[in-house]
């Protein structure tokens, strides 16, 4: 159990609170500025690059390099803001749904099927 | 005075920007959703409102970390749907109402509400799309009114009722246009979780329970705090709150005109609900 | 639990940066004014703050019209002062206290304010102004609290005070460092006015009454409008709604341990007033 | 007696309030972008460009050329970023202070001592 789970006590669940916030914030920045098509052609141009000019921590840019959405989190990022590091690589919710529940898309989304009986 | 001919609550769910594109109203996916829009068309064509103030979250487009904003009002001249990064069709700005934003700015802020007055406003799919399914062919000129649901701490169910019922007085007092007919969108929900472990929770029994109370009991969310939200309706779902702001701008008792409830659409359960003021 | 040692309220006009680049201190036009400090250095050799809580309004450097909150609190690392465009010296930047920062976002939304949270803020001579005067040697790390006075509707005097007493609260329920001691400092004022037919305003009455105020009956400004307080301070001597925050913040009774008042400095009524709790 | 003077009653004042603030905005914004030196040197190396770009009204425009506070004032700008307009050309508060009041620098100062006795 990590600590935001520790401090908020909803499981599988990371409260976006001020240490979240202070964590990722040059995370957050860096997908923030994804909302620019001239950014994220920088990116894909020259990631490490990119990832260095915001700051990120060690952990951070290996997450990055990983596409590794649950460490992202861990690390501070914030849904919103990741969902426009994830619209790089034109994946939706449902990817990103399965990606981070260990299930296949069509489990994921069977079992949103199954949310609504 | 100006009159508030009632409220709509939408999910917004960034999927159907695409949905409208490819024109997929009538897939088997979709359909048990649009088809939730038909009694609001026919709804909307009675009542003519001639400006929607809309209660919306914003998903990392106008503000970010660096001022982030508690309740902002929007009193542009028009809002720009900016670039979301990850591809759904951008469509032409909306004409805003600056004279009914700034009455409603000077209002709340003499009713000790902090608010960040917004002259540029970008939106995104959280305004668009309401647009899109309230109004296919066109639409009103709008004020948006931003809720902070990015980072905690958000503002309480018995903040935002607050707000709601504010702006709700505050609209009854803009004697600008004495005749102007104001409909109230709240935009968002209904229980959803797009990140974590938890991504895909869905809680069905509390959606239920939450809109009976918009009825009966609007006051009811507002024994939960913003942790119990996230727990009960997910890291999204507490995009109730513009639900419950545009439900308390009605003010006192107010009748169900139509409600359409579908899960799944993308990862979130799908509320379509217009309540007016009883008679 | 941390404390509040006492409120600095200190005017804050920018040509104070230049004379002090000048070393004008014993200068015939400025010795009445920076004599003032010398009570306020020692007081703060005696009560040996932690951190400063700046109540602080900002002059079109952090925030511009397109977003321009009622009440921010800062939240970063550090504060850097912008070029401010009209050639004073900057200087570094001072370090923040996120820790007390964010303590008092979350109190204060708990309590119905309606921050606007700023992880990056530029200051300017309303927050590096007061910073030089009181510790010509270096300073403390700070929290700044911006408090609209830019554009209408500004937060009424109730409202300021009101936060004051909140972040007092705050102040006093911030526990990771239980013997942290707090310094709060207001920032700006007295009576004057920049602009118009009217520049070179002045009200040295209404001044001495509402320094008075303070001590004995702080909410005895509360009952003035933005209008009134514009009428009878100046444009810009309604900066003295962060001295009464500043003041709220103290609570109860207080002890004014110095005082001092000199006009003009530039266009401006100097004034410069430690209060600190009564025992 | 201006339409500003009839809403709020404060002789020789204009509060900047919502109107003033629709008005004046792209005015503002201008003289906002001044915060920063590379925009003040744009801003001298070509003023009809400059202004061009930012919107601003013919009143506004002509107030900037004749350097007209009292003009800039009533056609929306604001005194903080009007300042950094008057900054561009070392003028300061006390200047502004005159130009406004139709006093010279001296007789200004003077009332300022005055008003303190
Ligand atoms: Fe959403
Ligand atoms: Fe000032």
């Amino acid at each position: 159990m990590g600590e935001n789970t520790e401090r908020h006590g909803i499981p599988g669940t990371i409260i976006f609170d001020g240490a979240e916030a202070k964590r990722g914030y040059g995370l957050n920045k860096m997908c923030f500025s994804f909302n620019e098509e001239a950014n994220r052609n920088a990116f894909l141009a020259d990631e490490d690059g990119y990832c260095r000019r915001y700051g990120l921590t060690d952990a951070q840019r290996d997450a990055i390099r990983g596409r590794d959405v649950l460490a992202l989190l861990e690390h501070g990022g914030h849904p919103y803001y990741l969902a426009k590091f994830a619209g790089i690589f034109h994946l939706d919710v449902q990817d990103l749904g399965a990606m981070q529940t260990g299930l296949s898309k069509e489990e994921f989304k069977a079992r949103l099927v199954e949310a609504g009986r | 005075m100006a009159r508030i001919v009632g409220s709509i609550m939408s999910t917004h769910v960034p999927a159907i920007a695409n949905a409208l594109e490819r024109h997929d109203e009538a897939d088997p996916y979709w359909k048990p959703f649009f088809d939730g829009y038909e009694a609001v068309h026919s709804w909307l064509d009675e009542v003519q409102p001639d400006v929607a103030v809309i209660f919306h979250n914003d998903h990392g487009m106008n503000f970010f970390l660096d001022k982030m904003p508690t309740f902002a009002v929007g009193c542009a001249p028009e809002y720009r749907h900016g670039d979301e990064g990850w591809g759904i069709p951008t469509v032409d700005p909306y004409p805003g109402h600056p004279d009914l934003s700034w009455h409603l700015v000077e209002v709340l802020v003499g009713d000790e509400f902090d608010i960040t007055t917004c002259q540029e406003m970008l939106v995104d799919h959280a305004v668009t799309n309401p647009m899109k399914l309230l109004w296919p062919g066109g639409g009103v000129p709008i004020v948006p009114v931003t809720v902070n649901t990015v980072m905690f701490p958000y503002p309480s169910a018995k903040r935002c009722f607050a707000l709601g019922e504010a702006i709700g007085r505050a609209i009854s007092s803009y004697d600008v246009e004495p005749d102007l007919r104001v409909v109230i969108v709240g935009s968002g929900g209904l229980s959803h979780q797009l990140e974590g472990k938890r991504a895909g929770f869905i809680n069905k029994s509390f959606d239920l329970r939450f809109v009976e109370s918009l009825t009966d009991d609007p006051r009811w969310v507002t024994q939960f705090s913003g942790e119990d939200l996230v727990k009960e309706t997910g890291s999204q779902g507490v995009e109730l709150l513009m639900w419950l702001a545009a439900r308390a701008a009605l003010g006192g008792s107010v009748r169900r005109v139509t409600w359409n409830y579908h899960i799944p659409i993308s990862n979130t359960a799908a509320g379509t609900l217009v309540l007016e003021p009883a008679a």
